[in-house]
C-alpha cells in the first residue's frame, strides 16, 4: 500500500514544477501549458484526498476542473491565436508594450 | 471736558486729511484753530486746577471702558493734574505757534492739507499721552505720537532718506516700546491695574523689592530712551531733521521728545522703587548729554546741530529726573520739568529760525555755505540770538535758570560729579551754539551767488518774535528751585515718594547759590568767547587749525558722530540681515521646505524605481505572483502549531 | 437502473439565485434574438430591463438567511448588498458600453451577454457557500473579462492586456483550486458550513493542510482584488481594455473578490482571525503604499486608475483587516461607493477618449475644463471621491474603514492608510490641475470633439449623483451595509 | 418652530452658488452681481444672528440639531458661540469683499463666483458645527474650491501653490480623521461635542489624540515648521484667494483649537501648552525675521501671517482668560488688517502688474490715497494702539506674561520685527522717487477709485472700531472662552 | 505489492514528463510530455479506484484539449525553438529557488502532519456497494446539481467568447 502521503508529495512536485514552468518558459502556449500541468496537479490531489476520506466531492470537483480548463483553453487559445496572427510571435517576453 | 482737548485736533486731523485736497490754503488756518482751541480748553482745565487747593489738583476720569477681558482691564482715563496741565499748556501753546508759523513755511507746499492733518493729528496723540490716566491709553499716546513723528519725517517721502528717517525713527522708537510694553505686563501683573493712580498708590503704599522694583522702571526707562532719544536710543533723532522744520521745532524739540522725560516725572514713584533705576536714569542722562554735546561741536549741519543740542538738553532733563528718582525728592522733577518748558521754548524759537534760514537760502542747510546772514534777516537773526543765549544760559535768559536749577538739585542730592560734568555739559552748549551762531548770522556771506537770503514773512516771524519773548522771560516760571512759581505748582505731584534729606552742603563748597549761578554762566560765557576765538575773531582760522592739530583725533571722531550709526549697523542691522537671510532663504527654502520637497522627491523617485518593477513582462508578474504566494503559505506554515 | 425518482435533487429554491438566472437567462435571450432585434438601442433596453428584473428578485429576496441547493448557495442580506451593488455597476456599465459597441460597431448581443454572464458570476461570487462553485463563479466571470479585455480585436494593447490577464488569471486559478483542494483534503469537505464546522474545532491553526489550502485560497482572491503583490495584470489589463470594462472591472470585480473574501474569512474562518489578520494587514499595507506611490508616476489615465484601485484594495483590505462588524459594514460600503466612483471615473474617461481612446495620457486633459467642461467636472467629484475628499462618497467609505481599523486597535494601519492616501491625492489632483490649470493645447485641441451622448451622459450623472448622495446623506445606504453582514460568529 | 438662522447663515451663500451656476454664460455681471448680493444678504443674515445673539451667555446659542447620521450618531447640529460669532461675522464680512475685489477678473467669472460662495459655506460650516462629523467634513470640504482658486486664478507659481497647500493640509486633516475615528470610539460613539467633551478620556488616550488633531490645526494656523505651505499658497493666489486664506482659513487652526482641543483634552492641552507657547513664540520671532528679507511683496505679507498667527498660539496656550479671549480678537483682527493687505496688493498689482519691492518705488507719491490706505493697514498690521491689531496683541501678551514670562518677552520682539519688516516694505514701495512699471499708462495708475474704496473702507472702519472701543466684541467672546476654559484644571495659571 | 510498483512507475513518468515539458525547446514535444504526464496521472487515478475520472482524464485533457493544444501550435507554425537563453535576470534561479521553496513548505507540512493521516470524516460517502460512477452521478446531480448547472453558463460565456474574439470585423 502506497502511503497516501506520497500521492500528496507527487501532486505539490507537479504543481510546483507546473508554476516554476510558467516563471521559465517563454512560449505563452508552453506556458499555459504549465498552467494545465497545475491543474492535473490539483485534480492528483483531489482524487487523493477523496480516496483517504471515503469521499466523492473531490473526483466531483475534478470533473468541474475539467470543464474550467476547457473552457479556459478554448478562450486562451482564442486570445493566443488573435495576438499570433498580429505579430507572429508566442515570445511572452516580446510583449511589454504596456508596462510601468 | 478733558476729552475735548485731544478731540479738536483730532477732529481738525480728520476734517483735513478727508478734504486735503478741497481746503487749500486754509489749511493751516484750520489747524491752527483746532490746536488753538485746545489750548483754550487747556487754559480752562488750568484754571480749574488753580481753583483747587494744592493737594487736590486732579480732575478727570474714565471716559469709556476701553479693554477689559478676563481679569485685565484698562479704561480710556484721562486726567489733569499740575505736571499734565503744565504740558498741556507747553504742547498747546508752542504747538499753536508752530503751527501758525507752519502756514507760511509751508505756504508754497502742494500737500499743505495732509501736512496740518499730521501735525493735528500729532498735537492730538500727544495731548492723549499727556492726559492719560491710565498706562495704556499712555502707551496709546505714546504710539501715536512715534507714528505722527514717522508720518511727519517721511513728510516728503520722495526723497529716500527723508523715507528712511522716518522708519528708523519708528523702528528705533519700537525698540523702546518693546521695553514699555513689558513694563506694563509687569506693572498688571505687579499691581493687577494699569489704572496710573491706583499704581502709584499701591506702589507708594508697599514698596516693591528686588528685582521687580529695578525692572519696572528700567523697562519704562527703555521706552523713554526711545522716544526722547537717549543712549542708546538715540540716533534716530538727528536723522528726523528730514522732516520739515516745523516738524522739528514741534516733535523733536518741543513736544513729543520730551515725553519720556514727562513719563519719568509721571511714573515717579515707580522710578522711586529702587536707586539703581534712578542712577541709571542719571548715567544715561549725563552720558546723552555729554555725547550728544560733542558731536554737536563739530556739525555743520544747521538742524543737525539742534538736532544734538536737544539729544543733549534732553540728557540734562534725564539727569534731573533721575536726580529725582534717586533722592526720592520733588524739587529735581520740578527742574527737570523746568527744564523742558524752557527747552520748548528756545529750541522750538531756535529751530524755527533755522527754518526760517533755510526758507532765505533755499534749502540750504550747511552752516558752512551761510554767515552773514544778520544783514538780510534781522528778526530771524535776532530772534534766533536770544534762542543762543537762553540755551547757553546767559542770564537772565530763561536757559539760565532752568539748567541752573538742574545742577542745583544735583548738587543738593549729592552728585557732585554729575554737577561738574552738567556744567561741562553747559559750556560745550554755550559753545556749539555760538559756533552755529557765528557760522550763520556773523562773518561773511559764505552763501551760494544765485541765492538772495530775505526774510521770511510775517505769519513766520511774529512766531519767532513770541517764541523769542518766552524764551526770554520764561525764566520767570521759576526763579529759583525751592520758591519759584512752577516749584510750588507742581510740588504736589512729587511728593508721595519717600522723601530724604541732603546730607551736603547745598551748594558746591557751601558757596552761595548767587556766586554758584555767576560761576555756571562763566563758564558758557567763557566757551561763547572760546567760540568767538574760533569763528568769529580775526585769525580765526589759524586758531582753528592749531586746534585741530592737537584735537583733530577728537573733531574728526566728533564729526563721525562716533561711529555709533556704524557700529549699529554693523552690530545690529547686518547681522540682523544675515540671520533674516539665513532664516528666510536656508532655513525655510532649504531645510524645511527641503524636507516637504525632498519627502515629495523620495516619494517620486520611490515611486519610479516601483514603476519599473511593473516590467511588462508577464513571467516577471508571475515571479512575483509566486513570490507572494510562497511567502503567504510560509506565513501560514509558520503559525502552524 | 437507477429510478428517476431517487434523484430527488434537495434544497432546490430559485429565490436564493434568482438574480443570477434572470439575468442569464436574459443573456440567453439575448444572443439567441439578438441577430433579429433591429437597433443597439433595444437590445440596450433589453438588457437594462434583465437587470432591473434581476434587481427586482435581488430586492424581494432580501431579509432571509438560509443556504440552498443542499448547502451550496447562501442567501443572505449580505449577499442581496452585493448583487445590488453588482447589478447597478452592470447597469452603469452597459449604459456606457452602448456607446462602445457604436464607436467600435460591434456587435451588441454579445458584448452584453457576456456582460450579464459576468454579472451573474460575480453575483453567484457573493451567495456561493461552496468552494467549488466560488471557482465555478469566478471562473465564469474571469473568463467573460479575458474576452471582454480582447473586445477590441484588432489592437496590440487590448490583446496583449487580455493575453496577460489571462495567464495570471489561469496562474492565480490554480493556485486557488489548489488551496481547495487542501481546505477538502482537511475538512472533508468544500461546503463552508461544513469547512467552518471544522475550523470552529480547531481554535488555532492546528493543521498544515488547512494553513496551506486558506493561504492559496487567499492567494487566488487576492489576485482578484488586485492586491500586491498579486496585482501587476492591472494595470496592462486596464490599459488595455475598453474604459466602460475597464469600469466594470474594476467595480465588478473588486466587489465580487471582496465579497467572496469577507465570506470565506468571516463566515468560514472566524476562529482563525489571529492567522489570517496580519497577512491581511501586510497585503493592505503593501497595497495601500505601492498604488498610492507608483500612481504619482503614471502618464497614462487609466493605468492610473488602475494603480488607484490597487491602492484602495488596501483600503478595502484595511476593513476586512479590522476584522469586525464595522469593518465589514464599511468595507461593504466601500465596495458601493467605490464602485460608482469608479465607473463614473472610467465613463468619464471614455468620453474624454472616444471613439478609440486616443486619449488618454494625461496631457490630454489639458484644459479639459474649458473644451469639455461637463466631463471635466465631474470627473473633479470622482477624482474627490477616489481621493475621500467630503463630501462625496469616498470620504465616509474611508471613514468607515479608518473607523473600524481604530475600533479594532490597528491604529498604525488607519495611520498608515491616511497617509498614503495623501500621497494618493498628488495623482487625482495632478488631473484636476491639467483640466482647469492650464490651457488647452496639442491634441485634445486639435482633435473634433464628439459630443457627449445620452447614455454616457446618463451614466455619468447617475454616478455623480450617487456620489454626491452617499457623500451628503450616507445614512441609508450605511444602515443597509450595517444589516447585511454575513453570518457573523 | 423657531426660524433656522444659522442655517440660513449657512446655506445662503450655497444658494448663491446655485443661482450664478444658472445664470446663463453671456450674462457675466450678472453674475457678479448675484453672488456679490447673495453674500451681502448672507451678512446681512450673519448680523440678524448677532442681533440675537445674547452676550451674557457663554454657551452655544441659536442651536439647531437635526439627526443626520443615525448609525454614527451624528447630527447636523449648529449653534454659535462668542468665539465663533466673530469668526462667522469676520467670514460674511471679508467675502462680499472678496467678490468685489475680483469685480475685474475676467476668466471663468462664474466658475470664481460660485467657488467662492462654496467656500464661504463650508468656512461658515467649521465655524458652526456643533458635530465632530460635520466640522470634519467641512474643513475638508473647504479644500477643493482654495484648490481651484488658487490654481486657476492664481499667479505664476499657482499650480505648485496650489498642490502644496492640497497636500499640506490634507496630510494634516488625515491624520485628524484617523484622531476624529478613534475620538469616536473612546468617545461613547458619539460625534456630539458636548457629548464627547464629558466623555472624560483617559490622559494617554487624550496625548495622541491631541496629537492627531493638532497635526491638522498646526498646519492650518500655520504654527512652526509646519508653515512653508503658507508664503507659496499666499503668495500665489489671486487676491481673493489671500484674503480668505489669511482672513478666515488660517483661523480654522486656531478655533480648532478652542473648539476641539480643549474641551475635549483638557489634560492634554494642559500638558502640552507650554510646548504649544513655544512653537507660537517661535512662530512670531522666525515668522518676523523671515519677513525682513523678503522681496515680494506679497510673500512678506504671508510670512507676516506666520508671525501674527504665532500670537494666536501663544495667547491659546496661555490658557487664561484674558489671553485666550485676546487669541479669539487677534484671530479677528489678523483677518481684517491682513485682509485688507491682501486687498490692496491685489490693487496694486492690477496697476503694475509686479509684486516685487525692487521693482516699485514711490507708489504713494503717484496714489496717495492709496498710500495712506495702505499705511493704515500696515499700521494695523503691526498693532499700532488704536487700531485693532494691538488689542489682540496686548491682551495675549498681557495675558501670557504672569505664566510664561521669557516667552512673553521674546514674544514682545515681534512687535520690534513687525515695525521693521512691515516699514521697510512700505519705506521702499511708498516712498522714495516714483518708480513704476507703465508708468507712462496714467489712468492705470489712477488713485484708488470709488468702488475700490467701497471695499476698502468698510475695513478700515471695523480696524479702528475694535482699536478703539472693542468692548463689544470682547463682551461676547470673554464668557464663551471662559466657558472653554472652565473645564480645564489649571495647574497653569498658578504656575 | 504491485500497486506500489504501479505508482512508482506512473509517478516517475509523471515527473519525468513533467520536467521534460518544462524544458523542451519545442512546444509540440511539451504537449506530447503534458499528454504523458496526464496519462500517467490518469493510471494513479485508476489506482486510487477513481475510474470515471481516469476516462474523463484521457478522454477530456489528454484527448480533446491537448489535441486543441497540438493543433493550434501546428496552425500558427510557433514552433520554433526556443532560446536557451534566459533574457531576464536571475528569472530561471530565483524560479526555481521559489519552487524549492514551495517543495520545502509542502514536505515541512506533509511530515508534520499528513504524516499522522487525516480523520476520515468525508461529508458525503458513495452509498456502500455503488460503483463509482453511479456514485459520482448521484451525487453530482442531487448535491453538486447548482454547480453543475453554472458550468453550463460557463461554457456557453467559453463560446460567446471565441465568437467574439474570432469574429470578423464589421
Amino acid at each position: 500500500m502506497i502511503p497516501d502521503t506520497w500521492y500528496l508529495v507527487l501532486s505539490a512536485l507537479l504543481f510546483t514544477i507546473g508554476a516554476v514552468g510558467v516563471l521559465i518558459r517563454r512560449n505563452v502556449i508552453v506556458m499555459f501549458m504549465c498552467i494545465e500541468l497545475m491543474l492535473n496537479a490539483v485534480n492528483l490531489s483531489f482524487v487523493t484526498f477523496d480516496r483517504m476520506l471515503g469521499g466523492v466531492d473531490g473526483q466531483i470537483s475534478v470533473f468541474f476542473v475539467l470543464v474550467v480548463a476547457a473552457a479556459e483553453v478554448v478562450v486562451g487559445l482564442a486570445i493566443i491565436v488573435g495576438i499570433f496572427r498580429r505579430r507572429a510571435s508566442a515570445d511572452a517576453d516580446q510583449m511589454s508594450m504596456l508596462k510601468w | 471736558m478733558l476729552l475735548l482737548i485731544p478731540a479738536i485736533p483730532l477732529a481738525g486731523a480728520v476734517f483735513l486729511l478727508i478734504f486735503r485736497a478741497k481746503v487749500g490754503r486754509f489749511a493751516g488756518a484750520i489747524a491752527s484753530s483746532a490746536i488753538g482751541g485746545s489750548f483754550f480748553v487747556s487754559l480752562i482745565a488750568w484754571s480749574e486746577l488753580l481753583n483747587r487747593p494744592a493737594e487736590s489738583r486732579a480732575v478727570g476720569g474714565r471716559v469709556f471702558e476701553w479693554i477689559a477681558a478676563g481679569s485685565f482691564h484698562a479704561d480710556f482715563t484721562l486726567r489733569v493734574d499740575p505736571l499734565t496741565a503744565v504740558m498741556l499748556l507747553v504742547v498747546t501753546g508752542v504747538g499753536t505757534l508752530i503751527h501758525i508759523y507752519s502756514i507760511g513755511y509751508m505756504a508754497s507746499d502742494e500737500r499743505r492739507g495732509t501736512f496740518f492733518g499730521y501735525l493735528n493729528l500729532f498735537a492730538a496723540s500727544m495731548l492723549v499721552l499727556v492726559l492719560a490716566g491710565n498706562f495704556l491709553v499712555l502707551f496709546l499716546g505714546w504710539e501715536l505720537v512715534g507714528l505722527c513723528s514717522f508720518l511727519l519725517i517721511s513728510f516728503w517721502s520722495h526723497r529716500p532718506s527723508a523715507a528712511a528717517a522716518g522708519k528708523k525713527a519708528f523702528i528705533v522708537n519700537r525698540i523702546g516700546d518693546f521695553g514699555f510694553l513689558i513694563a506694563l505686563f509687569l506693572i498688571q501683573k505687579t499691581f493687577g491695574t494699569l489704572d496710573m493712580v491706583e499704581v502709584f498708590a499701591r506702589a507708594g503704599e508697599s514698596p516693591l523689592t528686588g528685582s521687580l522694583a529695578t525692572a519696572i522702571p528700567l523697562l519704562l526707562l527703555l521706552g523713554c530712551a526711545g522716544k526722547s532719544a537717549q543712549i542708546p536710543l538715540y540716533i534716530w533723532l538727528p536723522d528726523a531733521m528730514e522732516g520739515p522744520t516745523p516738524v522739528s521745532a514741534l516733535i523733536h524739540a518741543a513736544t513729543m521728545v520730551t515725553a519720556g522725560v514727562y513719563l519719568v516725572a509721571r511714573a515717579h514713584v515707580l522710578f522711586e522703587q529702587s536707586l539703581i533705576a534712578g542712577g541709571v536714569v542719571v548715567g544715561i542722562g549725563i552720558a546723552t548729554a555729554l555725547l550728544a554735546a560733542a558731536i554737536a561741536i563739530s556739525q555743520d549741519d544747521i538742524k543737525r546741530v539742534l538736532a544734538y543740542s536737544t539729544v543733549s538738553q534732553l540728557g540734562y532733563m534725564f539727569v534731573a529726573v533721575g536726580t529725582g528718582a534717586l533722592s526720592r525728592s520733588a524739587l529735581p522733577y520740578v527742574a527737570g520739568i523746568f527744564h523742558l518748558v524752557t527747552h520748548a521754548f528756545f529750541k522750538a524759537l531756535l529751530f524755527l529760525g533755522a527754518g526760517s534760514v533755510m526758507h532765505a537760502v533755499g534749502d540750504e542747510t550747511d552752516m558752512k555755505k551761510m554767515g552773514g546772514l544778520r544783514k538780510a534777516l534781522p528778526v530771524t537773526s535776532l530772534t534766533f540770538i536770544i534762542g543762543w543765549l537762553a540755551i547757553s544760559g546767559v542770564p537772565p535768559l530763561s536757559g539760565f535758570f532752568s539748567k541752573e536749577s538742574i545742577l542745583a538739585a544735583a548738587w543738593e542730592h549729592g552728585l557732585p560729579w554729575i554737577w561738574v560734568l552738567g556744567v561741562i555739559v553747559a559750556g560745550m552748549t554755550a559753545f556749539y551754539m555760538s559756533r552755529q551762531v557765528f557760522l550763520t548770522f556773523f562773518g561773511e556771506s559764505r552763501v551760494a551767488a544765485d541765492v538772495h537770503p530775505h526774510e521770511s514773512p510775517p505769519v513766520m516771524t511774529r512766531v519767532l518774535q513770541s517764541l523769542a519773548l518766552l524764551a526770554a522771560v520764561g525764566g520767570l516760571l521759576n526763579l529759583t528751585l525751592h520758591h519759584g512759581t512752577l516749584s510750588k505748582w507742581l510740588e504736589p505731584v512729587f511728593t508721595s515718594g519717600v522723601h530724604i534729606e541732603a546730607t551736603e552742603a547745598a551748594t558746591p563748597l557751601g558757596l552761595p547759590e548767587v556766586v554758584v549761578s555767576a560761576f555756571i554762566a562763566l563758564v558758557s560765557l567763557a566757551a561763547i568767547a572760546l567760540a568767538y576765538r574760533l569763528y568769529l575773531a580775526p585769525g580765526a582760522e589759524k586758531a582753528r587749525t592749531r586746534l585741530k592739530g592737537s584735537l583733530g583725533y577728537f573733531v574728526r571722531l566728533s564729526q563721525k558722530k562716533f561711529f555709533v550709526d556704524e557700529l549699529y549697523n554693523s552690530l545690529f542691522v547686518w547681522p540682523g540681515k544675515v540671520v533674516a537671510r539665513i532664516a528666510a532663504f536656508g532655513i525655510d527654502a532649504k531645510i524645511i521646505d527641503g524636507a516637504v520637497n525632498g519627502a515629495a522627491k523620495a516619494v517620486g523617485a520611490a515611486a519610479l524605481r516601483m514603476r519599473m518593477t511593473q516590467s511588462g513582462l508577464v513571467r516577471r508578474y508571475a515571479m512575483a505572483m509566486l513570490t507572494g504566494a510562497a511567502l503567504i503559505v510560509a506565513l501560514f506554515v509558520v503559525r502552524v502549531r | 437502473m437507477m429510478a428517476l425518482q431517487e434523484l430527488r435533487i434537495p434544497g432546490v429554491s430559485f429565490i436564493a439565485v434568482a438574480p443570477e438566472v434572470i439575468l442569464s437567462a436574459g443573456g440567453l435571450v439575448l444572443l439567441v434574438t439578438g441577430s433579429f432585434l433591429k437597433g443597439r438601442a433595444t437590445v440596450l433596453f433589453m438588457s437594462l430591463l434583465t437587470l432591473t428584473g434581476a434587481a427586482v428578485a435581488a430586492v424581494l429576496s432580501a431579509g432571509r438567511d438560509f443556504t440552498a441547493f443542499s448547502g451550496a448557495v447562501v442567501l443572505d442580506d449580505f449577499a442581496v448588498f452585493v448583487k445590488l451593488i453588482l447589478l447597478a455597476v452592470a447597469a452603469i456599465s452597459i449604459l456606457v458600453s452602448g456607446q462602445l459597441l457604436d464607436d467600435e460597431r460591434a456587435p451588441a448581443p454579445e458584448f452584453l451577454g457576456l456582460v450579464m454572464f459576468a454579472t451573474a458570476g460575480m453575483m453567484l461570487m457573493a451567495s456561493a457557500s461552496d468552494l467549488m462553485l466560488l471557482f465555478l463563479a469566478l471562473e465564469t466571470f474571469s473568463l467573460a473579462l479575458y474576452v471582454l479585455v480582447a473586445f477590441r480585436r484588432g489592437r496590440a494593447d487590448s490583446q496583449e492586456g487580455a493575453l496577460k490577464y489571462f495567464l495570471m488569471g489561469s496562474f492565480s486559478s490554480a493556485f486557488f483550486l489548489y488551496g481547495i483542494a487542501l481546505v477538502y483534503g482537511a475538512t472533508g469537505t468544500t461546503r463552508l458550513e461544513g469547512i467552518r464546522a471544522y475550523a470552529r474545532e480547531i481554535p488555532v491553526l492546528g493543521q498544515g493542510l488547512l494553513a496551506a489550502g486558506l493561504a492559496l485560497l487567499l492567494v487566488g482572491l487576492a489576485f482578484k482584488v488586485a492586491a500586491v503583490p498579486f496585482h501587476m495584470w492591472t494595470p496592462d489589463a486596464y490599459q488595455g481594455a475598453p474604459s466602460p470594462v475597464a469600469g466594470f472591472m474594476a467595480a465588478g470585480s473588486k466587489a465580487a473578490g471582496f465579497a467572496a473574501l469577507i465570506r470565506v474569512l468571516f463566515s468560514v474562518f472566524p476562529s482563525l482571525v489571529w492567522d489570517w489578520r496580519p497577512v491581511i494587514v501586510i497585503l493592505s499595507v503593501i497595497s495601500m503604499v505601492v498604488g498610492s506611490v507608483v500612481a504619482i508616476v503614471q502618464t497614462n489615465v487609466k493605468r492610473m486608475l488602475a494603480y488607484s484601485a490597487i491602492a484602495h484594495s488596501g483600503f478595502l483590505l484595511v476593513g476586512v483587516a479590522s476584522a469586525n462588524s464595522r469593518g465589514v459594514s464599511g468595507a461593504l460600503f466601500y465596495l458601493g461607493a467605490y464602485a460608482v466612483t469608479v465607473l463614473g471615473a472610467f465613463a468619464v474617461v471614455y468620453g474624454v477618449g472616444r471613439p478609440g481612446e486616443p486619449f488618454v495620457h494625461i496631457q490630454n486633459y489639458r484644459g479639459l475644463g474649458k473644451t469639455r467642461p461637463f466631463l471635466a467636472w465631474t470627473l473633479v467629484l470622482f477624482l474627490a471621491s477616489l481621493a475621500g475628499i467630503p463630501p462625496t462618497a469616498g470620504f465616509f467609505a474611508k471613514f468607515e474603514v479608518l473607523s473600524a481599523a481604530v475600533s479594532a486597535g490597528l491604529t498604525g494601519l488607519a495611520v498608515v492608510a491616511v497617509v498614503a492616501s495623501a500621497a494618493a491625492v498628488f495623482f487625482y489632483f495632478r488631473i484636476i490641475w491639467l483640466m482647469f490649470f492650464e490651457e488647452p493645447e496639442g491634441w485634445a485641441e486639435g482633435a473634433e470633439q464628439p459630443a457627449t451622448a445620452l447614455p454616457l451622459g446618463l451614466a455619468v450623472i447617475l454616478t455623480a449623483v450617487a456620489v454626491a448622495f452617499l457623500g451628503i446623506v450616507p445614512g441609508i445606504v450605511l444602515d443597509l451595509a450595517s444589516s447585511s453582514l454575513p453570518g457573523l460568529p | 418652530m423657531t426660524i433656522p438662522v444659522l442655517s440660513i447663515v449657512l446655506f445662503l451663500p450655497l444658494a448663491g452658488a446655485l443661482l450664478v451656476s444658472l445664470v446663463p454664460k453671456d450674462y457675466v455681471k450678472l453674475m457678479r452681481l448675484v453672488a456679490l448680493a447673495s453674500s451681502i444678504v448672507a451678512f446681512g443674515a450673519s448680523l440678524w444672528m448677532l442681533f440675537l445673539f445674547n452676550s451674557a451667555d457663554g454657551g452655544f446659542q441659536l442651536v439647531e440639531k437635526v439627526e443626520w447620521i443615525s448609525r454614527y450618531r451624528a447630527s447636523y447640529h449648529l449653534g454659535v458661540d462668542g468665539i465663533s460669532l466673530w469668526l462667522v461675522l469676520l467670514t460674511t464680512f471679508l467675502v462680499p469683499l472678496c467678490i468685489a475685489a475680483s469685480w475685474r477678473v475676467d476668466k471663468k467669472v462664474k466658475a470664481l463666483n460660485v467657488i467662492l460662495l462654496l467656500m464661504e459655506t463650508s468656512i461658515l460650516g467649521v465655524f458652526l458645527s456643533l458635530d465632530l462629523l460635520l466640522f470634519y467634513i467641512f474643513w475638508e470640504g473647504m479644500l477643493i474650491p482654495m484648490y481651484f482658486l488658487i490654481g486657476v486664478w492664481g499667479y505664476e507659481r499657482r499650480v505648485y501653490a496650489a498642490l502644496k497647500f492640497f497636500l499640506y493640509t490634507l496630510f494634516g486633516s488625515l491624520l485628524m480623521l484617523v484622531g476624529v475615528a478613534a475620538l469616536y470610539f473612546l468617545g461613547g460613539r458619539t460625534f456630539d461635542l458636548a457629548e464627547l467633551s464629558r466623555s472624560g478620556l483617559g490622559p494617554s488616550a487624550q496625548l495622541w489624540l491631541f496629537g492627531a488633531f493638532f497635526a491638522s490645526f498646526a498646519i492650518k494656523v500655520p504654527i512652526f515648521p509646519f508653515h512653508t505651505w503658507l508664503p507659496d499658497a499666499h503668495t500665489e493666489a489671486p487676491t481673493a484667494g489671500s484674503v480668505l486664506l489669511a482672513g478666515v482659513l488660517l483661523k480654522m487652526g486656531g478655533y480648532g483649537f478652542l473648539r476641539l482641543s480643549i474641551p475635549l483634552f483638557p489634560d492634554a492641552t494642559v500638558k502640552f501648552a507650554p510646548w504649544l507657547a513655544i512653537l507660537g513664540v517661535i512662530g512670531i520671532v522666525y515668522g518676523g525675521i523671515v519677513s525682513i528679507v523678503q522681496s515680494d511683496v506679497k510673500r512678506l505679507v504671508a510670512y507676516s501671517s506666520v508671525s501674527h498667527l504665532g500670537f494666536v498660539v501663544l495667547g491659546i496656550a496661555a490658557l487664561n482668560t484674558a489671553a485666550t479671549t485676546g487669541s479669539v480678537l487677534q484671530m479677528v483682527s489678523h483677518g481684517l488688517s491682513t485682509g485688507l493687505l491682501f486687498l490692496l496688493i491685489g490693487m496694486l498689482y492690477q496697476r503694475a502688474h509686479t509684486r516685487k519691492i525692487a521693482d516699485l518705488s514711490g507708489v504713494g507719491g503717484v496714489m496717495p490715497v492709496f498710500g495712506g490706505m495702505f499705511l493704515i493697514a500696515v499700521l494695523s498690521s503691526l498693532g499700532l494702539p488704536g487700531l485693532n491689531g494691538f488689542v489682540g496683541e496686548f491682551l495675549i501678551l498681557n495675558g501670557t506674561f504672569p505664566v510664561m514670562r521669557a516667552l512673553t518677552i521674546i514674544a514682545t520682539l515681534g512687535v520690534v520685527l513687525a515695525a521693521i519688516y512691515l516699514l521697510w516694505m512700505y519705506e521702499r514701495v511708498f516712498t522714495g522717487p516714483v518708480k513704476i512699471p507703465h508708468a507712462e499708462r496714467k489712468s492705470v495708475w489712477r488713485d484708488v477709485s470709488p468702488g475700490e474704496l467701497a471695499v476698502i473702507v468698510p475695513v478700515i472702519a471695523m480696524m479702528l472700531w475694535i482699536g478703539l472701543y472693542p468692548k463689544p466684541f470682547l463682551d461676547r467672546i470673554e464668557p464663551s472662552v471662559e466657558r472653554v476654559l472652565s473645564n480645564l484644571n489649571r495647574p497653569v495659571a498658578s504656575r | 505489492m504491485i500497486e506500489g510498483w504501479v505508482f512508482m512507475f506512473s509517478a516517475l513518468i509523471a515527473l519525468v514528463s513533467a520536467l521534460a515539458m518544462v524544458v523542451s525547446k519545442h512546444a509540440v514535444h511539451a504537449a506530447l510530455y503534458l499528454v504523458a504526464t496526464q496519462i500517467a496521472l490518469a493510471v494513479l487515478f485508476l489506482l486510487q479506484g477513481a475510474f470515471f475520472i481516469a476516462a474523463l482524464q484521457v478522454i477530456v485533457y489528454a484527448g480533446a484539449i491537448m489535441v486543441l493544444f497540438v493543433f493550434v501550435i501546428m496552425l500558427l507554425g510557433v514552433d520554433q525553438k526556443e532560446a536557451l537563453l534566459e533574457p531576464l535576470e536571475f528569472q530561471r534561479p530565483l524560479a526555481i529557488g521559489l519552487g524549492l521553496v514551495l517543495i520545502a513548505e509542502a514536505l515541512y507540512l506533509g511530515t508534520y502532519d499528513l504524516a499522522r493521516g487525516l480523520a476520515a470524516r468525508a461529508d458525503v460517502r458513495p452509498l456502500a456497494g455503488e460503483g463509482n460512477v453511479e456514485s459520482i452521478a448521484r451525487i453530482l446531480f442531487t448535491r453538486w446539481a447548482f454547480p453543475f448547472e453554472v458550468t453550463s453558463v460557463l461554457l456557453v460565456v467559453a463560446v460567446v467568447g471565441v465568437m467574439v474574439l474570432a469574429r470578423r470585423r464589421a
